[in-house]
């Protein structure tokens, strides 16, 4: 059983994470740095711990005071949220050790997709198709010149360590090889400890497609459709999410759900995770990675599903089946996120902090906001720029547009910069409108724009 | 982290000019300024503005002339107290009072002051939290 | 067509019906008040008019400056949202003779509706069941004591004129009557300009249900199901509504939709409106009246049938017919909404005024948020203490009472007092969370408490 | 309505006390008032407080001596200037300046001030809202 939960994150996610917990009657616990002691996630839990200073690695990512937070509340599982711990094994097998479910896959589930080139043979030994590239790390850089001549250029140099947009470098030409090759290199070593590099040949203007799946601890598996998040910056982060695809063809659908679910039995995949794509223009798909936790664009697929995707990690996570099977999942209507973040869009996105002096949220019919700030919260340098997120819902994705749209124009903050200036004129965009985004879409805009 | 920071005085600022209040005081801990602001002028101009250190009111707990500080958990774990963690017991700034426990290893908790401990908050084995108050001690 | 819509109302019901209008790509002109300012229903409009002081007399109901405010704006339809001038047939004439059009029933359905004594008559007509009582006004106290014990005491005085659950008094016995009838025949005359009154059997400890109904002008009416709204304080104004009710059972459903729609037929209603009845605990029902415009409690219809009761209305003013049948209305889940009052739960209610210092509004899965008040909105003395309508949803009653309980604990206000201490209580009440209330259920519940 | 009511004041204090203002100083329009907190008294005892006139400073728009005032709308509706509503005419307060026709019915619309308008802000026919501006007058 699982009565008492410390959420071993900040700000949004911890607090949706306590929302769940508190509707099922489980205990909460939060966890916060000094510089957090005002955020809504420490309010609504049962209890909160303080685990250290501001900056992350000295509290979030402090990992003894994070697993003592866990010992001394007395907590029975713990949730990481995204981010931080929650890909990382070594916080997962510490739990265990420590007679603590961690709510998420199994230690080697989390192994087998961290590394994007095991990840990548998993997703050919279960028949799904990859990007063309090396089998593998690539050892040096005269293999990586003779694979991407034989798969063509443009290339990607993509860490093996790397993640969500993270570690990738562009090369266009034999050229430029030898030189990006070795900053790609020097990038992946300082940034994730681990030099190891793919080569895979570059998608053109694909979309960014992934699959939410979830599985129990009793072998039962499913998806739960798709999200569409080509909306991206120019640093691969996504900005603007959606459910579902609405261009795709129920074949299409049906081919990715099932190509996602075989990738992630291959690993015996347990728990709420999500298996990204790109698609081509010709609904040609390539398997890309395996994201083994939460995603911070889930509430989405929980729109148009009517799931509650932490509920569903908790009850898998405490030994339960599956409530449903694959036939029983349905969606209706279309739903998309929007990323608010506190970052000013006129001077290239740079982190704004202060002092938020007026926070006058949307509201109404089909407007969902999930955020841990309000008029009177000081936003603080240390942490990701996100400070909320609006999701809205619609019965087609004209509505979800309109109403996206309205939100985003009632959308009033003071005291601090955020991106909602540039959120309102990118939902203008007759090609967002019409549904014609791929990746390329956002560098394109801020190009015209 | 400082109260005080210079956030806290332009929300004050901010505040003062949008109820137009010309004079602002701020007081936090052992710090307190007065200023003046010349609202005629607008918004984006350098504000006319004087902030000076102002003579504080004696602290509530303090008015006997003494002064306490506390010692706090650098850690999260479990406390065991040492020799010196007890009421009377005198302290120097760097000396070993207790040890935090944590996966198994322990942590030397040192007096962040030097002084006598008047009052002791946690015992042995109890759970502490960052920055939680171990002891008071009088300096 | 509907080009250009003047919202004749303030605050959290403006803000909503603006919301529509602009997803429709209608513009929308907002009216104010000196006092209201501020407010977000302002700000959120593409245009707005001052109409004059604070004081509702002096503005929101002072007749001249708000059709002015329409004549001058150019708008093409007004909408009255609830209370003001959205049961005044008078301003509904005024409007069409000034070739604008009111987004409401017919000014015939209005008058039919808004006189108790001929509701009544068209509800028997329509072979609906009505509270035993008069046959229309009473002509004297003399013809009052004879009704009171032909029918059985307790019975209830009505003002013709009243609605809202104002102008009603309970007599429980002849030696009360004289007394108590000349009481609420003064007060009718004070607070209606009519003396007239009704004399009705007091049915004891009913339920509130009411039924939504929406017609076009081609004359297809169906219902949207039913509201539970038995949670009413002591001057029987609701507090806590939801839909459906949940202890109904099919039979009734069917029976009480049916009669709702005979009802409304009879007087050929167009628009929205909703057929209010008490019904008893073996599931006898009794019409009681007809509110003809767009409820307060309007969200949890919308929550449970996916639909937009405020496009619904516009459509069909603007002469569309109902894009839906009786038989493709379906309701899924359960909603409920609490209305978030600046009233002292410690000082018998009394209104709460000033600046609201801090406003941490609830978010996350299933919770929708209606105000149009903030962090640094201050609160005035002159209008209706609610600030705010919380809705839920959830996939059963269970759930959705779960959502509301941490959606109320999350709920963090300073700078004024409000209900939301009393409705944490009220929403762990056992009685309360079994579905096992009455309109005399806040009574006790305040006895208890 | 007085923009410096009760409520403004009270708000103003509250403001102050939980920002740890001593001088609360409030202007609005010709209206100024100064007052003095002793914040070491709790909330709920009578606040030591003293708010008194005090000297305005000159707008910043009457430096040469001059004040404005505004003729307003106290309807909705059409405005029909009268014979006086021109530059350089003299108005006493009560004089009729124009009208305001709504519904088929013309209002008079009186000057609140004595002086001389120096600027007209409408014309015949334009549409006016409630408590706009309809002509400045230097009074």
């Amino acid at each position: 059983m699982i009565q008492k939960v410390l959420i071993a994150n900040r700000g949004e996610i911890a607090l949706r994470v306590i929302r769940t917990c508190k509707r099922m009657g489980i205990e909460t616990v939060a966890i916060y740095s000094q510089a957090d002691k005002d955020s809504l996630h420490v309010a609504a839990a049962d209890s909160a711990i303080c685990v250290g200073e501001a900056t992350n690695t000295d509290s979030y990512l402090n990992l003894a005071n994070v697993l003592m937070a866990a010992e001394i509340s007395g907590a029975d599982a713990v949730h990481p949220g995204y981010g931080y711990f929650s890909e990382r094994t070594l916080f997962a097998e510490a739990l265990a050790g420590m007679g603590i479910k961690f709510i998420g896959p199994s230690v080697k589930a989390i192994e087998a997709m961290g590394d994007k080139a095991a990840a990548k043979a998993a997703a050919i030994a279960a028949s799904c198709p990859v990007v063309p590239g090396s089998d593998g790390i690539v050892a040096n850089e005269a293999d990586a010149i003779r694979i991407a001549e034989e798969i063509g250029y443009p290339v990607l140099l993509k860490a093996v360590a790397g993640g969500g947009g993270k570690g990738i470098r562009r090369v266009d030409s034999s050229a430029d090889l030898g030189r990006l090759w070795k900053l790609a290199q020097n990038e992946a070593q300082a940034s994730f400890g681990n030099a190891d590099m793919l080569v895979e040949k570059c998608v053109i203007a694909p979309r960014h497609v992934e699959v939410q799946v979830i599985g129990d601890e009793h072998g039962n598996l499913i998806h739960l459709f798709e999200r569409e998040c080509s909306i991206q910056n120019l640093r691969h982060q996504k900005i603007v999410e959606e459910a579902p695809y609405a261009g795709m063809s129920e074949a299409l659908r049906k081919r990715m759900g099932e190509a996602a679910v075989r990738v992630a039995s291959a690993v015996g995949y347990s728990n709420a995770g999500t298996v990204e794509f790109l698609v081509d223009s010709s609904e040609n798909f390539y398997f890309l990675e395996m994201n083994t936790r939460l995603q911070v664009e889930h509430p989405v697929t929980e729109a148009i599903t009517g799931l509650d995707l932490v509920e569903l990690q908790i009850r898998v996570a405490r030994g339960e089946k599956l409530p449903l099977t694959q036939e029983q999942v349905q969606f209706e209507g279309h739903a998309i996120e929007a990323r608010i973040t506190a970052q000013d869009p006129d001077q290239q996105f740079a982190p704004s902090t202060g002092l938020i002096s007026r926070w006058n949220a949307p509201g109404g019919p089909g407007v969902r906001m999930d955020t841990h700030v309000y008029a009177g919260f000081k936003i603080m340098p240390f942490y990701d720029p996100m400070i909320a997120k609006l999701i809205v819902y619609g019965r087609d994705r004209a509505e979800a547009v309109q109403r996206l749209t309205v939100a985003l124009d009632e959308f009033h903050v003071e005291g601090i910069k955020t991106n909602i200036p540039f959120l309102r004129r990118l939902v203008r965009d007759a090609d967002y409108q019409a549904g014609d985004i791929s990746t390329a879409f956002v560098p394109q805009f801020l190009g015209e724009a | 982290m400082k109260e005080l920071d210079l956030e806290t005085i332009r929300h004050a600022l901010r505040t003062a000019r949008e109820n137009g209040y010309e004079v602002v005081r701020i007081r936090s801990g052992a710090e307190a300024f007065r200023g003046t602001l010349d609202l005629t002028r607008p918004e984006s101009a350098t504000p006319e503005l004087v902030f000076m250190p102002e003579e504080m009111d004696a602290d509530p707990e303090e008015t006997e002339g003494q002064a306490f500080e506390e010692i706090r958990a650098m850690a999260v774990g479990y406390f065991a107290p040492g020799s010196l963690f007890e009421v009377s017991a005198s302290v120097n700034k760097g000396d070993v009072v207790g040890s935090i426990r944590a996966l198994g290893i322990s942590n030397d908790v040192t007096s962040s002051v030097s002084g006598k401990i008047t009052e002791v908050l946690v015992g042995e084995g109890d759970p502490v939290q960052f920055g939680q108050a171990l002891a008071r001690v009088e300096v």
